[in-house]
């Protein structure tokens, strides 16, 4: 057993542990916080696959930006602070049985798959790649991308403006 | 003449057709009308029997209806037979067209009476000159119509309705076999025309088989139409029409179509020595079984139907026994006789407005031209010697005897006693002693109605002479159709004797019993059986618990079938789907996390069958 | 790769993806220098200003040949040129409508629900003329994510902040698991170029796992499936249908669905049948699994629609139904899939525009959404009572209708490759379809309703007339329109990589 | 060759929609008269063409033949050609059912004096029925066939759920639900034999279907999938016909639809399943139909008892009828199985004969409905009193449909009572019983409600003026002209029977 | 030759996946449901990295690809929390099996 496999397992039962911890915590708060670590893990096996600017990205975007947008809206949002399932035992089984038989069916097929090769060449300039590949042969959706940002964020704007009082009679 | 053959069953026809239209206007003048075209057709008629006399059959055809390789033909066809058929309808239909011109006088209806008269003539006259059996259906049927037109003609009554539904129903069963009888008969030999039947017949190309098979199914329609046993029950019940109907329909002329027809296939018959016994036994039977029917009833007319149903056995005992001549010339001899009887009884019911022989009574004085023609008949029927029916009868007793069936013989020689003792209870009860109703003013008709009624008289009395043992004028002409062969039986002398006491005896017996009143009535003596004769042998009875009752609840079995099961079903099917759209939509609860859930779980489900099929699952 | 390289390109393919960009960005700038309380309707007209450009520059492209940019990132074939004329079409349409929206309630004085309308179009453009999995996702998700918003954007609206929620979260777990479906594809062919994954299929590596593929394939298709509202996937739809403004109703009916089913054709065609040709193994293990969701799409779609009462709902269980019917093809694998779904999506476009546009029109001057709305519509407004009762006609699928010959064509398909069961399951739904669609049509006709003459806006009228024209003409002479996709599309073209 | 007759005569009713769609919905008198003479157009040109055939000649005659729709796909068998024409033409039978459509509607436009309301929609869905009807017999090919087969559906659910009795509407969904499954049905197999086949057109597909394994080779249809289309096709035409148990809608709509319309639909709409299984039944399949005859012929006297055991017992004169439809369709279906010149021939003067018949007796139902506000047989009893011609013209319906010789019922009753009996005389012979029923169910009906002792509230009845029994009398006259002379038809039919039995080998 | 096999990863965005979406089909917080969508992204996320080291065809497509995954990501969580919003501001509730008002 080398190192690297040790980090790995260290991350990964982080990740697990916490997205375990987020499903069983009662406080949203407290739920959001376990998911950071997930998220900050998640950052270091990016790392360990040779994508570090991911890696950056990951902890700017999920455990930063995401986070912390989400934490804003259980604020914005006000309501009591705890949270429990109230979801029927039918559906609980149903949910949990269909995620069980996906599981097990997914495991199955990827538990030995291996390819045996691996880009060695992806830690030299990883993040020059990632832009010289973006900037040219990703340029279309690129674009379209940022026009899918800037959909988010008028959409964002426009649903969560506070109207006006005028508008604010418009209700059916 | 050919030409004009065609026009003889035209005239009713344009009568019938005439006073639909115009009757309303013509309103009296209606039987003129009616009257003076069957005249018309009456004597074309004699003209075309007359040159019938020794001259050849004249048949024409016309293409009338093509399918496949195959055409059917209409025309005309005229033989011996249906020379003599032609002259006896038309002139009882004369005659009683200008009985009814007296007779129907206070009818409202009156046009329309005529007019379905002439339909009925129409008919008549198209059977009688049909060249085919499908032809001869056709008109069958159309005579089946007017029958069925006539006796509900007062279709107010309740009665006069179930007789005419009767009438129509029971003569349609016995046409239903000559319907089969006569389609298969075409698929034996390709045509419906009667030469080539008998052609075909003769030539052996039919197996015996066959020919017993259809010759039995065409003498049901016989059965039907002349009302033999079993299905005889209507006959009576169509007395509820207006009299003059009954003396043209159901005793002259219709009701004879059975044995018309029996006679014009009779090669085929003949060909079958089963089909002549079946035909031979079931007259047989029904002339005695009506006759005793006959002995119990109360009603004037039906006992006149009694009696004509039991002389219609008479014709079929005649034809089944082969003695075609004989058949054939009762036919004509009980047209007469059976019309008279009839007219005189519509006479009696015209004047005393009952029919009930128990109300009548003493009517010998009061109504000078009806009595003795009534009598005229009585002997004729009877077979009193001289008169028409002693001729016939005679005839057909000497056809049973040769034919060799004793039994037959015996009771044919039963019935002809039978026949003469109910016919003259009749008269007696009728005609002498005292009046037992009310019977005020009891008129004499007036001469529309004698007239016809005299006519009939001289026929029924001079009738029989044509076809006596010293002068065989009918045999010899209806020997002239060579389908035939006829068969001349020696006429044993002890024959007639024996023939003649019988009748003699039995109106001996009437004498006693209604007049005398020496012997005791039937009806004290024999309680029990003078009630099941009176009800007919609760034949009606039995149908109408069998065959009615069993009918209508198997009607109301697939009816309740088709409400509950049929459309039961339906409603499963419609219940299931809206069933699985209630759940459906119940599903649809509005959790939106459920709504993926199922997603989600379908398409788990969906990769493990994947994985099932694929055998990824190892 | 220079300047020069990127500007070697071709980019002149694109002009209709660019009218329809230039014109959403101009239009977010004229919305944000407009006074606040001036009207946005001249917006509404100018969108529909830059869609016909766009639609004048695809028809132009009629005939064109196959063309790529940068590795297909972009891809211009007939395929895709077909479709987008339709996405086009019937976006002009939703614009005429939205323009009537406006004046029944404030919300719509704001221009975002322009151009908005404006990117989700141009996500489905580039969902149709795409032929690399990122661009092909990112626009899917351009589409999605407008859509969401257009859908809450009566956002003082319970039914509308709702449906909008609805949406979003059974959008995003769709785009989950499509995403988690390409994830596979990728990794297995190590492409994100279709043709290029094609062709490592037949790669040992990728055989040996090609169980791996097929999951990949059901996940993507699941994922997609929630796009076109295919049962199982399908409940999100009568909500958010019943919640969102009808315009956008009508949008996510058409559009949004035609889009997704163009999605799945390149996919799965370019993938599974570019370089194995119709008998690819993975693609007929799949098929009796699409003949499932096709079933039970169109029997649960047509089955519980019979017992709604809202009309919004009732039509959106009907969407949902002729998702399974357009999805028979798929299952029958033939060539004649294209020309058989390119029709029906035609004749689905016209009929169902249509309908939603009687439908705003009914619902708007009732205040009611109840089907009982429309009783009695024949005395107050009766040429759109007719209209009405001809889209009825054509989406129950009888004669003399689009509706009519598209069923025609996908009954040809189906048949023509012996899915019997499938066809009859389709004939079986169809006339349980009469039953609903019928009691429109009763209301319409039989019974009485009070009220006065209504008549529709110019904008509603337009689109109402077009559509019945549209549908009594593609029904009474479908050579129109076959004919033209006959000549003007070569749909080989999409198995034609570019070099 | 290229005559516009046919489409002529086939959209002619258009010009009656258009007419009307003009005019204020207001004016009654003016939108009848309207409505009755534009269906006087079709039937003009309904008698050109019928004058216009030449019976001797067994081609389809007045072909219209053009380039309709284009499935063109490339790379498929056949070349991917699938294409479909528009294609109308008539044979010996079709001209004969395009001019008892023709007449029938114009009747039946004659017995709308009885409508009360709406009559601006109610003529033009009338016409647009009559398009569909007229087009069903014109088409020469089955997409034709099948739209104008489902244009017929539309109209007639508006009509019977708009203008019908109590319970319209129920009967309008039933009716609905029932053809629009038959029709669905019609729509796989037509599809099918297309794919099959490639074309569309009768002639094309009877000669491609009838080619053998040899010249077709994996063209060729096996011979279980050609019984399997024969079956699904008797199902799909079986509702419309009605085959028992697929009837019970065509009971909903007898007695629910307003009078002209049932008119219309037991004279016209039954009679297409009929023509139906003739021309594509018997048409594409007879080896298989041959092989099938006698479960048709069970299912045929199955239907002609089982409509009549149940007739018997209903109370309602219009329930009568409608099960005396089934009963008489039975006999459709013997003549159809017995698969000769007489059997054949039979059946289709039996959709004729039925299609005047049932027009005459719902005419009259109409006029008797709207008099005494009832149909039910104990509540007329004794009417032949009081309005003795209708009584009159109600018997001589009764006598008809119960095949009395001399009038049109007799002769296809015989005809196919005698093509059954060469093949299957046994069943035949059960089926005769039918002729039996028949009398006992119709005379208890027509003799209930016009014999017997007039009820009080029949009293005050007035005789319908001449007028209004016209179209009885024009029904009363075809039948009795058939029925007398029915070379008038079989003359035109027998050919075309002719030519479909022996090019399909089977035995004339 | 690493040792940390291709398929370890997998089947640790497997789970995470699995997690994911047990999260966003169970909780009833419509934030926590958002997040939850979030983390099956992020498992997608892990698979396209480790592919794009492991895969058949190593290469930085996959790193791409995820970083347009997780932008629109990000939009998604951002429009999803802005409708959140607006829905609470009418509603004043979170709770997703409260939002119901539209059904069967």
């Amino acid at each position: 057993m080398n190192g690297e496999l040790i980090v790995f397992f260290i991350l990964a039962l982080v990740a697990i542990g916490s997205g375990i911890l987020m499903l069983n915590l009662t406080k949203v708060v407290h739920m959001v916080i376990a998911l950071v670590f997930t998220f900050l893990s998640i950052a270091g096996l990016y790392v360990m696959l040779s994508a570090e600017f991911l890696a950056f990205v990951q902890i700017l975007i999920y455990s930063g930006a995401i986070t912390i947008i989400m934490l804003f809206g259980i604020m914005l949002t006000r309501h009591s602070d705890r949270t429990e399932s109230k979801i029927g035992v039918p559906r609980t089984v149903l949910v949990l049985g269909g995620i069980v038989a996906f599981f097990l069916v997914m495991f199955f097929q990827i538990n030995d798959l291996s390819f045996g090769e691996q880009a060695t060449v992806l830690h030299v300039d990883n993040t020059e790649k990632i832009g010289v590949e973006l900037y040219s042969k990703f340029v279309i959706p690129f674009e379209l991308t940022s026009v899918l940002l800037l959909v988010a964020l008028v959409g964002a704007i426009v649903l969560a403006k506070r109207d006006d009082e005028e508008e604010a009679k418009d209700n059916e | 003449m050919n030409p004009l053959i065609w026009i003889i069953p035209v005239l009713p026809l344009l009568s019938f057709v005439l006073l639909l239209l115009f009757g309303r206007r013509l309103k009296e003048a209606s039987a003129h009308v009616g009257a003076l075209l069957t005249l018309g057709s009456l004597v074309l008629s004699i003209v075309v029997l007359l040159n019938q006399w020794g001259g050849e059959p004249v048949k024409e055809t016309l293409s009338w209806l093509t399918f496949g390789e195959t055409t059917l033909s209409a025309g005309y066809l005229v033989n011996p037979l249906n020379a003599l058929m032609l002259v006896i309808v038309s002139l009882v239909s004369f005659l009683v067209q200008v009985y009814s011109g007296g007779y129907m006088h206070d009818d409202d209806r009156f046009p329309i009476f005529f007019a379905y008269l002439g339909l009925f003539t129409f008919a008549m006259l198209g059977l009688v000159l049909s060249p085919n059996l499908l032809q001869l259906y056709v008109f069958w049927e159309l005579v089946g119509v007017g029958s069925f037109l006539l006796i509900g003609y007062y279709f107010y009554k309740r009665e006069a309705r179930s007789a005419a539904k009767k009438a129509f129903i029971m003569t349609r069963i016995g046409d239903v076999g000559l319907f089969i009888g006569m389609i298969l008969l075409f698929w034996q030999v390709g045509s419906f025309e009667f030469d080539e039947i008998f052609a075909a017949v003769e030539a052996g190309e039919i197996s015996e088989g066959w020919i017993t098979l259809t010759a039995i199914l065409i003498f049901v329609g016989a059965i039907g139409k002349s009302g033999q046993f079993p299905l005889h029950t209507w006959l009576p019940d169509a007395m509820e029409g207006p009299t003059p109907v009954s003396a043209l329909i159901h005793a002259a002329t219709m009701v004879a179509a059975g044995v018309y027809l029996v006679a014009a296939m009779f090669p085929l018959f003949q060909a079958s020595e089963a089909a002549l016994t079946t035909v031979a036994v079931v007259g047989g039977f029904t002339a005695i079984f009506a006759a005793t029917i006959g002995l119990a009833q109360a009603d004037i007319k039906r006992v006149l139907a009694y009696s004509t149903v039991s002389q219609l056995g008479y014709m079929m005992l005649a034809l089944g026994s082969s003695g075609y001549v004989a058949g054939v010339f009762h036919l004509t001899t009980h047209a007469f006789f059976k019309a008279l009887l009839f007219l005189a009884a519509g006479s009696v019911i015209h004047a005393v407005h009952t029919q009930n022989i128990h109300e009548m009574g003493g009517l010998w004085k009061k109504m000078k031209w009806t009595a003795p023609l009534f009598l005229i008949g009585a002997m004729a029927i009877s077979g009193v010697p001289g008169l028409s029916g002693f001729f016939s009868k005679d005839e057909i007793l000497a056809a049973t005897y040769a034919d060799g069936r004793f039994g037959l013989f015996w009771i044919a020689v039963i019935a002809a006693f039978l026949t003469a003792f109910y016919m003259f209870r009749l008269f007696f009860l009728v005609f002498t002693g005292e009046s037992r109703g009310i019977q005020e003013k009891v008129k004499e008709s007036p001469v529309s109605m004698t007239f016809p009624m005299i006519v009939l008289g001289i026929l029924a009395l001079i009738g029989g002479l044509i076809n006596t043992p010293f002068a065989t004028y009918l045999s010899d002409f209806l020997a002239q159709n060579e389908a035939l062969e006829i068969h001349h039986h020696e006429t044993r002398w002890w024959i007639p004797v024996v023939a003649t006491g019988v009748s003699l005896l039995g109106i001996l017996m009437a004498w006693l019993v209604y007049v005398k009143k020496k012997v005791t009535r039937f009806s004290e003596s024999a309680p029990d059986l003078h009630y099941i004769l009176l009800n007919k042998y609760f034949i009606d009875e039995t149908y109408d618990y069998s065959f009615v009752k069993g009918t209508r609840a198997l009607s109301y079995f697939w009816y309740y079938i088709d409400r509950f099961v049929v459309e039961g079903l339906v409603g499963l099917v419609t219940g299931i789907v809206g069933w699985f759209s209630k759940i459906g939509s119940r599903f649809q609860n509005g959790q939106v996390q459920l709504y993926s859930s199922v997603a989600f779980a379908g398409m788990a489900i969906l990769l493990l069958v994947v994985a099932w099929i694929g055998g990824y699952l190892t | 790769m220079t300047l020069d390289k990127l500007l070697s390109f071709d980019w002149g393919m694109m002009a209709p993806e660019f009218s329809i960009v230039i014109t959403a960005i101009l239009l977010s700038l004229i919305d944000l220098f407009m006074p606040n309380k001036v009207s946005r309707k001249p917006l509404a007209l100018l969108g529909l200003a830059g869609i016909i450009v766009a639609i004048v520059f695809a028809v132009l492209q009629v005939g064109d040949p196959v063309g790529s940019i940068l590795f297909d990132t972009y891809r211009f074939d007939s395929f895709a040129l077909a479709f987008k004329l339709l996405f086009l079409v019937a976006t002009a349409m939703i614009f005429l409508l939205a323009l009537d929206f406006e004046g029944e309630s404030k919300w719509a004085y704001r221009g975002e629900f322009y151009y908005l309308l404006m990117t989700a179009l141009l996500g489905a453009m580039m969902m149709a003329s795409s032929a690399d999995l990122i661009t092909l996702f990112v626009g899917l998700e351009l589409l999605s994510i407008s859509s969401y918003i257009l859908a809450g954007i009566r956002k003082r609206n319970f039914h509308s902040n709702e449906a909008a929620f609805k949406y979003v979260v059974n959008g995003g777990i769709a785009t989950a698991i499509t995403l988690f479906g390409m994830s596979y594809i990728y990794g297995l062919t190590g492409q994100t170029n279709l043709y290029a994954i094609s062709e490592m299929l037949v790669d040992p590596r990728v055989q040996e796992n090609s169980f791996l593929v097929i999951m990949a394939f059901v996940m993507m298709f699941v994922g997609l499936s929630f796009k076109i509202s295919a049962a199982p996937f399908h409940m999100w739809a009568p909500d958010v249908y019943q919640g969102s403004p009808t315009p956008v109703t009508t949008f996510l009916s058409v559009v949004s669905k035609m889009a997704g089913f163009t999605l799945i054709l390149r996919l799965f065609f370019v993938i599974f049948l570019g370089t194995q040709g119709w008998h690819n193994q993975i693609l007929l293990d799949a098929q009796p699994f699409i003949a499932f969701v096709a079933g039970a799409t169109m029997v649960i779609g047509n089955v519980v629609a019979l017992r709604q009462r809202n009309i919004k709902r009732m039509f959106a269980y009907s969407s949902i139904a002729h998702a399974g019917y357009v999805l028979v093809p798929f299952v029958s694998l033939s060539l004649i899939v294209f020309k058989t779904t390119w029709f029906y999506l035609l004749a689905y476009l016209l009929m169902n525009i249509g309908a939603f546009a009687v439908i705003q029109f009914v619902t708007s001057r009732e205040k009611s959404e109840d089907f009982t709305a429309f009783s009695g519509l024949n005395k107050r407004a009766p040429l759109t009572a007719f209209m009405m009762a001809i889209f009825i006609i054509s989406l129950a699928g009888l004669p003399f209708t689009a509706g009519f010959i598209g069923k025609f064509g996908i009954f040809m398909s189906s048949l023509g490759t012996g899915h019997y069961i499938l066809a009859s399951v389709m004939i079986a739904t169809t006339v349980v379809s009469y039953v609903y669609y019928f009691n429109v049509m009763v209301q319409i006709y039989f019974r009485k309703g009070a009220g006065n003459r209504i008549r529709p806006t110019a904008g509603l009228a337009v689109v109402m007339v077009i559509c019945t024209i549209g549908t009594l003409l593609f029904g009474i002479y479908p050579s129109l329109a076959l004919d033209f996709f006959q000549s003007g599309f070569d749909i080989n073209d999409l198995f034609t990589p570019s070099e | 060759m290229e005559s516009i007759l046919l489409s002529a005569l086939v959209f002619s009713p258009l010009v009656g929609i258009l007419v009307l769609a003009f005019m204020p919905n207001t004016e009654e008198r003016l939108l009848k008269t309207v409505g009755l003479l534009a269906t006087l157009l079709p039937l003009a040109f309904a008698i050109i063409t019928y004058v216009g055939f030449t019976p001797g000649n067994v081609n389809i005659q007045f072909v219209e033949q053009y380039r309709w729709i284009d499935f063109q796909i490339k790379g498929l068998p056949n070349g991917g050609d699938f294409t479909i024409n528009y294609d109308l033409g008539v044979n010996g039978l079709t001209v004969v059912l395009l001019l008892l459509t023709a007449i029938v509607s114009t009747l039946a436009a004659a017995a709308s004096v009885w409508i009360k309301e709406h009559w601006k929609g109610y003529f033009m869905l009338f016409l647009l029925l009559e398009i569909g009807m007229l087009g069903v017999f014109a088409s020469q090919n089955l997409l034709l066939f099948f739209i104008f087969f489902e244009i017929t559906l539309i109209p007639t659910f508006f009509l019977i759920g708009k203008w019908g009795y109590i319970d319209k509407e129920k009967a309008a969904y039933s009716f609905l639900v029932y053809n629009g499954l038959g029709s669905a049905i019609l729509l796989i197999v037509f599809i099918i034999l297309y794919m099959k086949t490639g074309t569309m057109n009768y002639t094309g597909l009877s000669s491609f279907l009838h080619q053998p394994p040899e010249v077709l080779e994996q063209m060729y249809i096996g011979d279980e999938f050609r019984f399997g289309l024969l079956i699904a096709l008797l199902v799909a035409l079986g509702v419309k016909l009605p085959i028992v148990p697929l009837h019970t809608w065509m009971l909903k709509v007898h007695v629910q639809a307003p009078p002209s319309i049932v008119m219309i639909h037991s004279g016209i709409l039954l009679k297409i399943g009929a023509y139906g299984v003739y021309q594509f039944g018997i048409g594409f399949f007879p080896e298989e139909f041959r092989q099938i005859a006698f479960w048709i012929a069970l299912l045929g006297v199955i239907n002609l008892l089982y409509g009549a055991f149940i007739a018997f017992v209903q109370v309602d004169f219009k329930r009568v009828l409608a099960y005396s439809s089934v009963s008489h369709m039975g006999i459709v279906l013997i003549g159809l199985a017995s698969l000769n010149g007489a059997g054949m021939q039979g059946a289709m003067f039996q959709v004729v004969s039925h299609g005047l018949i049932s027009a005459l007796l719902f005419f009259l139902v109409g006029l008797i409905y709207e008099r005494t506000g009832t149909s039910l047989i104990t509540h007329l009893g004794g009417m032949a009193k009081v309005m003795p011609i209708t009584a009159g013209f109600l018997l001589v319906g009764g006598l008809a449909s119960l095949g009395l010789p001399g009038m049109s019922g007799f002769v296809s009753e015989f005809m196919a009572f005698l093509g059954l009996f060469k093949e299957m005389p046994v069943l035949a012979a059960v089926g005769t019983l039918g002729i039996i029923l028949t009398a006992v169910y119709i005379l208890r009906a027509v003799l209930g409600m016009t014999f017997g002792e007039t009820k009080e509230s029949l009293l005050q009845l007035k005789e319908p003026r001449f007028v209004e029994w016209l179209p009885a009398l024009i029904l009363t006259a075809l039948i009795v002209l058939i029925g007398v002379y029915p070379a008038v038809l079989s003359d035109i039919l027998q050919l075309t029977i002719n030519a479909m039995m022996a090019g399909k080998g089977a035995v004339v | 030759m690493s040792s940390v096999p291709l398929s370890v990863y997998l089947v640790l965005a497997l789970i995470l996946f699995c997690i994911g979406l047990f999260g966003a089909l169970t909780k009833r917080n419509a934030v926590i449901v958002l997040i939850s969508i979030e983390l099956m992204l992020n498992a997608v996320n892990i698979n396209l990295v480790a592919f794009a080291k492991y895969g058949i065809n190593p290469g930085i497509t996959g790193q791409i690809f995820s970083l347009f995954t997780i932008t629109v990501a990000a939009a998604e969580a951002a429009v999803g929390l802005a409708i959140l919003i607006a829905l609470y501001r009418n509603r004043k509730t979170v709770n997703v099996d409260e939002m119901d008002i539209m059904k069967h």
